[in-house]
């Protein structure tokens, strides 16, 4: 890798920092947020970082491998997307609130 | 027929026995369980009289029929088998223990009749004939233990035979731990033996046995030695261990007769007559056993004096009787003591069968001070009862006074003798003759104080033909060994009993036996004492308790703290709770309660708790918060992570 | 300062502005918007990357379909201003915020480490150039991709046409089932 | 982009030149939407202001910018400006990926008569416009309005159902030409009809090689599609149901309804531009391929540039004539046809449009793959 | 890709946006009269009662869902599409074609079942 001046050029570790990044935040979200749909989302967040970093590789190693792999991590991503509201959605039927808290009835 | 077989069917007809009776134990029917138990005794008399026949057939040196079943243990060279030996010692005690059982047996069917666990009193009662034969015929030291163990656990289930009477059942525990004292010191002598010879074998024993008299007290014979005498006292009841003995007639009666009079508490006697070249070989030891039996015989007779239970009185004077037959093994005089133990045998069983057919006639009425009189109903009792009176005082012509005159002249004149044993058996014979005749003039002669609610009767016939045997051979079983000196005039009947164990009795050292010289007539002065101190004292006796009855009390209030030290027993029992058992409870207490409670529940206790609060603590980890699962698996990759970086 | 490298800081911006917002903002609605927000920045990400239908796809798949259900189900059920939007539990929180961070910068070191140490195709490799030239030649990688997809990896395409059905019917039967939305009553 | 500072520029500027284009042709179609229903309602429509009522457009204008500005007090005031704002983005920017004219050759540098070309041209236009459900789920939610969140809501989900068959009717489109680039599809629209299979060549000279001829089906399907995408009469049940009053931009009032005008009518003129590149070959002319104009430009101005200025501008006319043409179509049905009942028209997306459309898919599928395997 | 022009153009059209409204807002002032009715939402039809349990009317979100579901399905398709030619040219047509076929029946099903299931059922 030629050495990488920080700011004139972006190299790839600029790509997989900002996909790191954005993976935490979407951590974060997961981890802080009381409200299931919320947590959702930051899920999707995470993915889309994951998906970032893939097509960044595919880029920088030309090998387009990495985008199909986008293409299935959109897809589960999509699916899970609409089974977890599936469930939520029963969820908030049930407790006229959508809280992490009501998971816990699921309890074993 | 073969010897082992005749062996083998003499030692399993009561074991048959013991089995059978053992399997129908709840039956009631006493004829049924009676008869199969007296039979199996009967077919073992046979046996041992055939082969008492096939021994006196066999030319005097090689007298010894023994038979080996199975090998039992094999340890490294030490080989043990279960042998039986069959040679002039045993035969005797075959003879003494199956005939004086048989006859008990069929004692025991009329007296046990109304008794529910009758079955089951048989059965023990074969079983201990069974080990009793065991402990006879062993021809190691090892089998006699087993024999030896067994009988004090029949002895154990006999005593306490109605254990649902909570003093009863005590009784039979401390008979069985008194025993196991005893046994314990038995173990080490035998340890010690195996370690000094090799071996158990009594016969190979008695080879290796040292002529040299071993003089120090801590020689590996003397100590061997003392310790098995040790365990001869718990199990023959001497001086220190003889408290089980007059406790152990709670059991019924003729239990008392065939354990506590005839076969097991002579095995003491008939252990040290086995091995008495060893004995001899240990001076010291002889020594010893010479001052506690004659200790023991005058103790016991002054117990005797002031017991008013008849099967008490009984009791202490075997006790006393057996302290002559160690005074008489003691100074070297064994044959004397074998011939003591036989009659003894004899007229003991006759007066406990004789106190048995008693309380039998007076239902269960055991205290002699509510007795009196009873020469008008119980006829056949009275006489039977008579002639052992005659035989224990030592009446001329009878057993008791040739066996007992034999070991008071050995007991003077014998090299490790001494005048002073002398004087104490003589005093021992005055005392058995006093308390003797106070048995005999309150319970059967004097006037009946018997309660009206009670009629005493005549036993039936089952129980008084034994007792008719008995008395016949406790009358004429003197003449088998006449003393020397009476024999002159009594136209020379050779003295059987010496001859027949010459070959297994070995002598004092020469040395020894020169250094003493008596002559006839001072045989004759000492016998001649002897009998008058003792006639004497039995009419003051009979005077006492029958014509002027208050006058024994008047007597016994003169001297009174002796009286009363006597009347307790000289507390002994007293003694041995304060000095070992209590103490020994409350140590065990003690220790109980600090280091099992505090230390060692504790211990147990930490560790559980430890592992219930470990529980708790991950417990809480799963509480059903997802988003704190979630953070967990972010800690681990930030851990994960960070291992990769460090590396 | 090309034009890809400012473009690159300012989708950055783009990114992450809204991403942190989601995360933070009370009101759900908000937040789902500010991630329609952030998908747009990915999807122009994307096509920095010379990622073009995959940008297109982001645009329509992400933004154009699961954002609408999840804005749909949140104005569904008029989840307005949250009580209480971060969960309860100081230490955990901390703990979960603590977690987060140092597990943000651990990441960020693995990459600037790794990407020293990797080597990536040189530019200058024949390998390079040759795939390159293959890049070039579609309109855009499309083709490439395609190829790629239906022929190597026929059989991850045909497991997610399965996928899809499952999800389909799963849907279809929970809500349908007895306290879903739609029971059959 | 262009490389030289000055090509970006007039890019740049190009792009609000197209934005402000049809940001002025709404007025327009709104004015052209009056006079034609009330031509076919046999009324007169607006005639008062200027001739024909043409300055009629400008008083609209003058009125909505003085009228007050209105929030509703409950309704959350961000979302409430935003989508207005927002529902301009997505129509303009998909409107700016379609080819309008050849490209303009001036000096060296050429400039194409577009917003910009993407290269991933339909994908682009189809991602973009799904960004609209978005404007309608803004102003439903932000209003607070119960009636206008289940108008929007209704919108939505009418928009999405209908988003899969436009999608399914482009895959033909794709299939046939084999590029997402919209300028490829125009050029391969040149020329009169011919295509090779099953091992020969088939051509017929009076017919343009127009997509209509290859995919009628999926024209239909798309062209119905985009009426519900628009949310035109037929599928403007939005606005219809007698409670919903006017669905999702009830509260609107002022300039802001003007805005979602702009967005609606911006939709509807996406619409056409598809249909003309897809399916009527775009700016080219029947019978006359572009090289022919390009030359006889040459001839007719003398120079190189002259010739493409010549040809672009009249490809600019030809694609506005068709352009024109399906915009009084999407007028014409809006005045003609009744409105769907809202689950009728869920059926049709559902249980219609979209098995005929996968229909379509798999038929062009099947005979592109049996004439290249083939031989009759 | 024009991204850069993109990107200007969202942005002038976003200024340009908020600019209309701001001159609008500056133009016409603030609502003056303010009162509860006028600012209440705005209704008009007979008042309906609001039923109380109504069922969620989640048609909506199970709409969307097959639509996420079977769109992914037409977003496979396109790249498909897109070389099928080629492929057809490059001889692995026939595999490329019957995959394709198998993933449209799978496609097919999932409607059918969606169809017959009722999920896409609207109150009348």
């Amino acid at each position: 890798m030629q050495e990488i001046s920080l700011f004139s050029q972006v190299g790839l570790s600029h790509y997989l920092i900002l996909s790191a990044i954005l993976f935490t935040i979407g951590l974060s979200g997961v981890l802080l947020r009381r409200n299931l749909i919320v947590v959702m989302m930051s899920i999707e967040l995470m993915l889309n970082a994951v998906n970032i970093s893939f097509v960044a590789f595919s880029k920088y190693n030309y090998n387009p491998e990495g985008q199909v792999i986008v293409f299935f991590v959109l897809t589960i991503a999509a699916a899970e997307a609409a089974v977890g509201l599936a469930i939520i959605v029963s969820i908030f039927k049930r407790f006229k609130e959508v809280n992490i808290r009501f998971f816990e009835h699921l309890k074993g | 027929m073969n010897h082992q077989a005749l062996i083998a069917i003499l030692l399993l007809a009561p074991f048959a026995g013991f089995l059978i009776n053992g399997f129908r134990f709840r039956s009631q029917n006493y004829i049924a369980a009676g008869s199969i138990a007296t039979a199996a005794l009967v077919v073992s008399f046979a046996c041992a009289v055939t082969l008492f026949f096939e021994l006196v057939g066999m030319p005097a040196e090689e007298r010894r029929i023994s038979a080996e079943f199975f090998n039992w243990m094999t340890v490294g060279n030490f080989k043990v088998n279960a042998g039986f030996v069959v040679d002039q010692i045993s035969s005797i005690m075959l003879l003494i223990i199956t005939g004086v059982g048989t006859l008990i047996h069929l004692f025991s069917i009329g007296y046990m009749h109304h008794d529910k666990g009758v079955t089951k009193y048989f059965s023990y009662l074969n079983f201990f004939v069974f080990n009793m034969l065991i402990l006879v015929l062993g021809d190691s030291l090892l089998t006699m233990f087993v024999g030896w163990e067994g009988v004090g656990l029949c002895s154990y289930l006999l005593i306490g035979f109605w254990f649902n009477d909570s003093a009863k059942a005590a009784a039979g525990m401390k008979a069985f731990i008194t025993n196991r004292v005893g046994d314990a010191a038995f173990l080490l002598g035998m340890f010690i033996l195996f370690m000094t010879f090799g071996t158990l074998n009594f016969h190979e024993l008695n080879a290796l046995a040292p002529t040299t008299m071993e003089a120090s007290w801590l020689g590996a014979v003397t100590l061997g030695t003392l310790m098995l005498f040790i365990g001869a006292t718990g199990k023959s009841a001497q001086i220190p261990l003889y408290v089980w003995l007059p406790d152990a007639m709670a059991g019924p009666t003729p239990v008392s007769a065939l354990i506590h009079a005839a076969t097991m508490v002579t095995a003491g006697v008939y252990m040290i007559i086995r091995l008495n070249p060893m004995f001899v070989a240990a001076p010291n030891t002889m020594m010893v056993i010479a001052i506690i039996g004659a200790a023991t015989a005058v103790m016991a007779a002054t117990i005797g004096l002031t017991q008013n239970d008849i099967k008490k009185v009984l009791a202490y004077s075997t006790v006393s009787q057996l302290g002559y037959m160690f005074l008489a093994v003691g100074v070297g005089a064994f044959g004397a003591g074998m011939m003591h133990l036989m009659t003894h045998a004899f007229f003991k069983a006759l007066m406990f069968l004789g106190a048995g057919s008693v309380i039998h006639g007076m239902h269960e009425e055991q205290d002699i001070r509510k007795m009196g009189g009873l020469k008008k109903y119980m006829k056949i009792t009275h006489w039977t009862f008579v002639m052992g009176w005659l035989a224990i005082i030592g009446f001329p012509l009878f057993s008791g006074f040739f066996s007992k005159d034999e070991i008071l002249w050995s007991a003077y004149s014998s090299p490790r003798g001494h005048i002073g044993l002398w004087i104490a058996g003589v005093c021992g014979a005055m005392l058995t003759a006093f308390y003797m005749t106070r048995l005999m003039a309150l319970t059967f002669w004097g006037g009946s104080r018997v309660d009206k609610s009670v009629h005493p009767h005549e036993s039936s016939a089952i129980m008084t033909i034994p007792l008719i045997v008995l008395a016949i051979l406790a009358a004429i079983s003197g003449f088998v060994g006449v003393p020397h000196a009476i024999s002159e005039y009594m136209g020379h009947i050779p003295n059987f009993w010496e001859h027949w164990l010459e070959p297994v009795i070995r002598k004092l050292p020469d040395a020894e036996l020169a250094s003493v010289t008596h002559t006839v007539s001072e045989e004759w002065a000492l016998m001649g004492t002897s009998v008058f101190l003792a006639l004497s004292s039995a009419t003051a006796a009979y005077v006492m308790y029958t014509k002027k009855l208050g006058s024994a009390d008047k007597f016994a209030n003169s001297i009174k703290p002796i009286y009363n030290l006597v009347d307790n027993k000289y507390y002994v029992d007293e003694i041995y709770f304060g000095a070992i058992i209590n103490p020994l409870i409350s140590q065990s207490k003690k220790l109980w309660y600090y280091v099992d409670v505090n230390f060692i529940d504790k211990m147990t206790y930490a560790v559980t708790d430890f592992t219930q609060n470990a529980g708790k603590l991950v417990k809480t980890l799963q509480n059903g918060n997802m988003q704190q699962y979630a953070m967990y698996i972010s800690l681990g990759l930030v851990a994960v992570l960070s291992f990769v970086l460090m590396r | 300062m090309s034009m890809d490298t400012m473009l690159f800081w300012f989708l950055s911006l783009v990114l992450i502005v809204p991403a942190v917002m989601v995360v933070l903002l009370a009101n759900p609605v908000y937040s789902a918007l500010c991630l329609v927000m952030t998908m747009i920045g990915v999807a122009a990400l994307f096509a920095t990357l010379n990622a073009y239908f995959l940008a297109g796809v982001q645009l329509i798949v992400y933004t154009g379909a699961v954002m609408v259900l999840f804005t749909m189900v949140l104005m569904l059920f008029d989840l307005k201003h949250e009580l209480q939007t971060f969960s309860r539990g100081k230490i955990s929180g901390f703990l979960k915020i603590g977690g987060v961070g140092v597990l943000a910068g651990l990441l960020v070191g693995v990459i600037t480490l790794a990407t020293k140490k990797t080597t990536l195709i040189s530019d200058g490799s024949p390998l390079a150039i040759e795939l390159a030239q293959k890049a070039a030649l579609g309109a855009d990688n499309t083709k490439v991709l395609a190829e790629n997809l239906f022929l190597k990896n026929m059989l991850g395409f045909e497991i997610l046409g399965v996928l899809l059905l499952v999800i389909a019917v799963g849907t279809v039967a929970l809500s349908r089932s007895k306290g879903g939305t739609h029971a059959r009553d | 982009m262009g490389n030289t500072s000055l090509e970006i520029t007039v890019n740049l500027v190009k792009t609000v030149l197209v934005f402000l284009m049809m940001v002025q042709a709404v007025p327009i179609l709104v004015w052209l939407e009056r006079r034609g229903s009330a031509f076919i309602q046999n009324r007169f429509g607006p005639n008062r202001v200027g001739p024909l009522g043409l300055v009629q457009l400008l008083a609209d204008a003058a009125k909505f910018l003085n009228k007050e500005d209105f929030v509703p007090d409950k309704g959350n005031r961000l979302l409430f400006y935003a989508a207005p704002v927002f529902a301009l983005i997505p129509a303009a920017v998909a409107y700016m990926a379609m080819p309008m004219s050849t490209p303009l050759k001036i000096g060296d540098s050429t400039f194409l008569i577009q917003g910009y070309e993407v290269n991933v041209g339909i994908v682009f236009i189809l991602g973009i416009s799904a960004m609209a459900v978005y404007t309608m789920l803004m102003a439903g939610f932000g209003s607070s309005n119960k009636y206008s969140l289940m108008g929007a809501m209704r919108a939505s989900a009418q928009v999405i159902s209908y988003e899969l068959a436009l999608g399914l009717a482009i895959v033909g489109v794709i299939m046939m030409y084999g590029t997402f680039n919209l300028t490829e599809m125009v050029l391969a629209q040149q020329g009169a009809f011919h295509f090779s299979g099953f091992g020969r060549e088939f051509s017929l000279a009076f017919l343009p090689n127009w997509g209509i001829f290859y995919q009628p089906l999926g024209a239909i399907i798309f062209f119905a599609a985009t009426f519900a995408e628009s949310n035109r009469l037929p599928f403007d049940l939005a606005e219809g149901e007698a409670e919903l009053v006017a669905g999702f931009h009830t509260e609107y009032g002022g300039f802001k309804m003007l805005m979602f005008f702009i967005g609606e009518y911006g939709h509807m003129m996406i619409a056409a531009g598809l249909m003309t590149t897809f399916y009527f070959g775009g700016y080219g002319i029947p019978g006359v391929s572009i090289d022919e104009v390009y030359q006889t430009g040459i001839s007719l101005f003398g120079s190189e540039t002259g010739g493409s200025i010549f040809s672009s501008v009249v490809h600019f006319l030809m694609y506005n004539v068709k352009f024109a043409i399906f915009l009084w179509i999407f007028i014409h049905v809006r005045w003609t046809l009744p409105r769907f009942r809202y689950d009728q028209l869920m059926d049709l997306g559902w249980k219609t449009m979209l098995p005929w459309a996968l229909f379509n898919t798999i038929l062009t599928a099947t005979v592109i793959f049996l004439a290249s395997q083939y031989v009759i | 890709m024009p991204l850069g022009g993109i990107i200007f153009i969202t942005i002038f059209i976003a200024v340009f946006g908020t600019a209309l409204i701001f001159l609008a807002r500056a133009i016409g002032g603030m609502a003056k009269r303010t009162s509860q009715a006028k600012m209440d939402s705005y209704e008009c039809g007979i008042p309906e009662v609001e039923k109380k349990d109504s069922k969620i009317s989640v048609n909506f979100y199970l709409t969307a869902i097959l639509f996420i579901l079977f769109d992914i399905e037409i977003i496979y398709m396109y790249p498909w599409a897109l070389n099928f030619k080629d492929f057809l040219k490059a001889g692995t047509g026939a595999l490329v074609f019957t995959s394709m076929v198998t993933f449209v029946v799978l496609f097919v099903f999932g409607l059918w079942w969606a169809i017959k299931s009722k999920a896409l059922e609207w109150e009348k």
